[in-house]
């Protein structure tokens, strides 16, 4: 059942490739159905699917449990409110389509080779995305580095092989693999995924990617960017438990740091959100590498309402920056729009009321139990930062004098979407079990790979 | 025997790779790109993989080449320096 | 050996990666890298007096240590096609980049800066 | 400066390398009774017992046994690199065959033109006449390839490339020539979609995606290993459609 997820969109792409007109009605079939089997999966968790039936760790398998549960129904969800704006996709549906089967196998995926082709896969597609709007540099900037990413994960992903005799994960995860050998795996699993997961020195392409047009952050900086923390998580918490955990953690504060530090001095608003959005990555990396429970939990709680808000934002912002000459007051006239707007960057920063708040001060919380003060500290940073820099934006855009004194016709689905997932991230404030209990499902997959092998296992002794 | 073939085989990349990295013109470091796949080639004939051997040969070095070539004309020579 | 000769060329392809200012040089350094990680994924797999893992009327029979390891060789079909891909896409991409900024080379690029 | 900070990043992913490289079997004394592939080769997959595999305690010996010309259960390629590549790891080939449909269809959404490009250059006599008797040997040639892919080295992707190559070649030969985007796409998209078929009516038959429903026969013989052969025509009539769409792509501008 959950091979379907992957496998429908690739036929809808290729079906889409014989007819080119029909590829926009594919997309929004392909998307509904998608989220449609997720809901129904929800009763088969945790099973695995051995792939022609060459059982683990020969053949390859898909692995649903909980936390690849939560990664593909975010995902999927994303995708779907995406294919929702015909005006935006273009011409794009066929590659959102490969996009979405990417994005699928890479989060299902139980075989480390398998997750290369799929990176790829995502890398190619992103390429596409980017480069649309005539964005080809900021996009050929992207190519070469996720090529680059792509080779060191291939070099990895056979560097285990060596060690271990296959390629399954779980079969990885339960092998003791040498020290030596491991240290370098690891550096370059986390090279591999750092482009992705926007891993400071990694993350040149995102401003240029994000910022450069109106499709693009959109799934980057949701769906996608959830599947690589995902992974990030995966890897080095199920796979290799424990092994490079501190390299992660003084990258990824780097990473929130320069992130604040660039989107303050940034001058364009798609490029801001770009840049807070890595820092934000940065925040739930820090997070994954601290390897509790509790804090792992609190990262993928962080993630969503990251990503619920990064969705509005971008919404928003791609709608004004590419339909305004001057964004100046230009609230004024979408008053909806602004209200989503607001709401989310007041969640981003992490005032009371939105759902910012709540895995901000759960984190700090849980940080000062074990006393440890850096990474508070720099949260800490990264909030005032924030508040500046989202403050101004919001001042801009609400109060300053109208410049460009054209009007745009009131946008019905973005205004209604991006009101309603407003609405959401105060209701996960008010509420925050809705999002805290399948997320602490996911930090108890994420950390416990004896069930991971165990199931593993259990589905090649045959049954399926 | 085979060793030292396998030696010269990647001194030969070495210097053609160097060679490709800091050529003048990007003609000369296609073709120089394109030996390291060839002589890649050779090198995966003497490990005893003749289906990965006809891949790099015609997807490769064959069309590789063909796609830089064909782009390169269409910018009519890239920045020369 | 062999590992040797693909390390230090995955060392250039960085290395050409780094400096070079000509983004179809990049490119060229991308494939060499390419190529290396597969020289060294195939010679991952290569056993002293291994056949190639094809069976014909002159090796009929499986024994241990007879063939070269077959699984490194189906990896590197794969990431060689995946190569050439992704580096397709970045040539049809330079081909638009020359187009729109009237050079190829990080220097002279015009209209590219914030 | 910056030639300097690349030397010492290079040299370190290569000391990195280096220092891995004395954790592996040194060249050519990989052990394969440690590694998953001996199973492959002796196409016992089914024997093994995955348990004891995943725990490592597995004794991983494998008996000599003849193979060649004999009806094996479990899957029947005489080239065990196809029975990889299509059988036993095939997910990661319908996830390659996608990264090169994603690249064509990058390729012609970035480029795309309608019209072929002209360079106001005549091929000249000898490319003419040679393109007109080898564009037919080339695109047997690669059928073939393909064709043979479960007996001999070779298979979908470089039968396919080597089709393409013959369309490059009509290409280079003549200004006029220019193939329709609309068949390549039609190829491509029914050759991908028989894949994905393919894999669904193992779905439907065995419970697995890309189940070998259909009866392995002798290893060696042309009509042997099941769904192999069947889907190796498809990578490789796809393949061809694809990298020669690709072709026509980088031949052809705007119109106006």
């Amino acid at each position: 059942m959950m091979v379907l997820l992957i496998v429908l969109p690739l036929i809808f792409a290729f079906l889409a490739a014989i007819k080119k007109s029909f590829s926009y009605p594919l997309l929004v079939t392909s998307t509904v159905v998608n989220v449609i089997i997720v809901l129904l999966l929800k009763t088969s968790v945790p099973s695995v699917h051995v792939l022609g039936g060459w059982k683990p760790p020969f053949g390859i398998n898909l692995v649903l449990d909980d936390a690849s549960y939560y990664a593909v129904l975010i995902a999927n969800i994303v995708f779907f409110l995406v294919a929702l704006f015909k005006e935006t996709v273009g011409k794009y549906s066929t590659v959102l389509m490969v996009m979405l089967a990417a994005v699928n196998g890479f989060v299902l995926t139980g075989d480390l080779f398998n997750s290369f082709v799929f990176l790829e896969i995502l890398t190619a597609t992103g390429v596409i995305l980017a480069s649309k709007r005539e964005n080809y540099y900021n996009a050929f900037k992207y190519l070469v580095l996720g090529s680059l990413a792509g080779s060191m994960y291939l070099l990895a992903t056979i560097f285990t092989y060596t060690q271990v005799g296959s390629l399954n994960m779980a079969h990885a995860s339960y092998f003791a693999i040498s020290e030596k050998a491991i240290v370098v795996i690891t550096i370059l699993y986390l090279v591999g995924l750092g482009v992705e997961a926007k891993l400071f020195p990694l993350n040149g392409w995102v401003s240029g990617v994000y910022g450069g047009n109106d499709l693009s952050p959109l799934v980057m900086a949701t769906a996608v960017s959830f599947a690589a923390l995902y992974m990030m998580g995966r890897l080095f918490l199920t796979v290799f438990g424990g092994y490079a955990l501190h390299i992660l953690y003084v990258l990824a504060l780097i990473t929130i740091v320069a992130g604040e530090l660039a989107a303050l001095y940034q001058k364009n608003l798609l490029k801001t959100l770009a840049y807070s959005s890595i820092a934000q990555a940065g925040i739930v990396l820090a997070a994954i590498s601290k390897s509790t429970e509790k804090m792992v939990s609190l990262a993928y709680f962080h993630l969503t309402n990251d990503v619920i808000a990064k969705f509005v934002l971008f919404l928003v912002a791609t709608f004004l920056v590419y339909n305004y000459k001057n964004l100046n007051g230009v609230f004024k006239k979408h008053k909806v729009l602004g209200t989503a707007f607001t709401i989310s960057s007041m969640s981003l920063i992490g005032f009371p009321l939105f759902a910012g708040f709540q895995s901000k001060l759960r984190m700090l919380m849980e940080m000062f139990k074990t006393s440890d003060y850096l990474f508070p500290a720099v949260l800490l940073f990264a909030t005032v930062i924030e508040l500046t820099y989202l403050v101004r934006w919001n001042v801009k855009l609400w109060f300053e004098d109208i410049e460009d004194e054209s009007e745009v016709k009131g946008p019905a689905l973005r205004a209604t979407i991006s009101i309603i997932l407003a609405i959401l991230l105060v209701g996960i404030f008010l509420a925050p079990n809705i999002i805290l209990n399948p997320t602490t499902k996911v930090a108890k997959a994420l950390l416990d790979s004896t069930s991971y092998i165990n199931n593993v296992i259990a589905s090649s002794m045959g049954g399926m | 025997m085979m060793n030292y073939l396998i030696i010269l085989a990647g001194a030969m990349m070495i210097i053609a790779a160097v060679f490709a990295v800091e050529a003048k013109k990007i003609l000369d470091a296609v073709i120089a790109m394109s030996v390291v796949s060839l002589v890649s080639v050779f090198l995966f004939i003497a490990m005893r993989a003749p289906d990965v051997a006809i891949t790099e040969a015609s997807v490769g070095a064959g069309l590789v080449t063909a796609v830089f070539l064909v782009s390169l004309f269409k910018m009519k020579g890239g920045d020369e320096q | 050996m062999v590992f040797w000769i693909s390390a230090i060329l995955i060392g250039i392809g960085v290395y050409g990666l780094l400096t070079q200012k000509n983004l179809f040089k990049q490119l060229i350094s991308l494939s060499i890298i390419d190529t290396a990680v597969n020289i060294f994924i195939i010679a991952v797999g290569y056993v002293d007096n291994g056949k190639a893992p094809i069976y014909s009327k002159a090796v009929p029979k499986f024994m241990e240590g007879a063939f070269v390891d077959p699984l490194p060789q189906a990896l590197v079909l794969t990431a060689i096609v995946i190569g050439v891909g992704v580096l397709a896409l970045g040539a049809s991409l330079l081909v638009k980049v020359k187009e729109k900024h009237s050079s190829i080379d990080v220097e002279n690029m015009k209209g590219v800066g914030e | 400066m910056r030639r300097f900070y690349a030397i010492l990043i290079a040299a370190a992913l290569v000391y990195m390398l280096i220092s891995f490289i004395s954790t592996v079997p040194s060249y050519g004394k990989a052990d394969l009774k440690e590694r998953v592939s001996d199973a492959f080769l002796s196409k016992s997959v089914n024997a093994q017992n995955a348990k004891a595999w995943l725990e490592g305690k597995a004794i991983h010996r494998q008996p000599a046994k003849e193979i060649y010309g004999k009806k094996v259960k479990e899957e029947g390629s005489a080239n065990v690199v196809t029975s990889i590549v299509v059988n036993y790891r095939s997910f990661d080939t319908l996830g390659e065959v996608t990264v090169l449909f994603t690249a064509a269809l990058g390729v012609s959404l970035i480029l795309g033109g309608s019209r072929r490009k002209q360079y106001g250059r005549e091929a000249n006599f000898v490319l003419k006449t040679s393109t007109g008797i080898l564009v037919p040997l080339i695109i047997m040639f690669g059928a073939y390839i393909f064709v043979h892919g479960h007996l001999t080295p070779g298979g979908g992707f470089p039968g396919g490339t080597i089709i393409a190559m013959a369309s490059l070649l009509l290409y280079l030969s003549d200004e006029k020539f220019f193939l329709s985007k609309a068949s390549t796409g039609a190829l491509e998209g029914s050759m991908g979609g028989t894949y994905v078929i393919i894999g669904l009516l193992g779905l439907a038959i065995g419970g697995y995606f890309l189940y070998n429903f259909l009866p392995n026969g002798v290893v060696g013989n042309l009509v042997s290993a099941g769904i192999v052969p069947l889907v190796y025509v498809a990578i490789g009539l796809k393949v061809g459609a694809e990298l020669s769409g690709l072709v026509t792509d980088l031949h052809s501008e705007k119109e106006g």
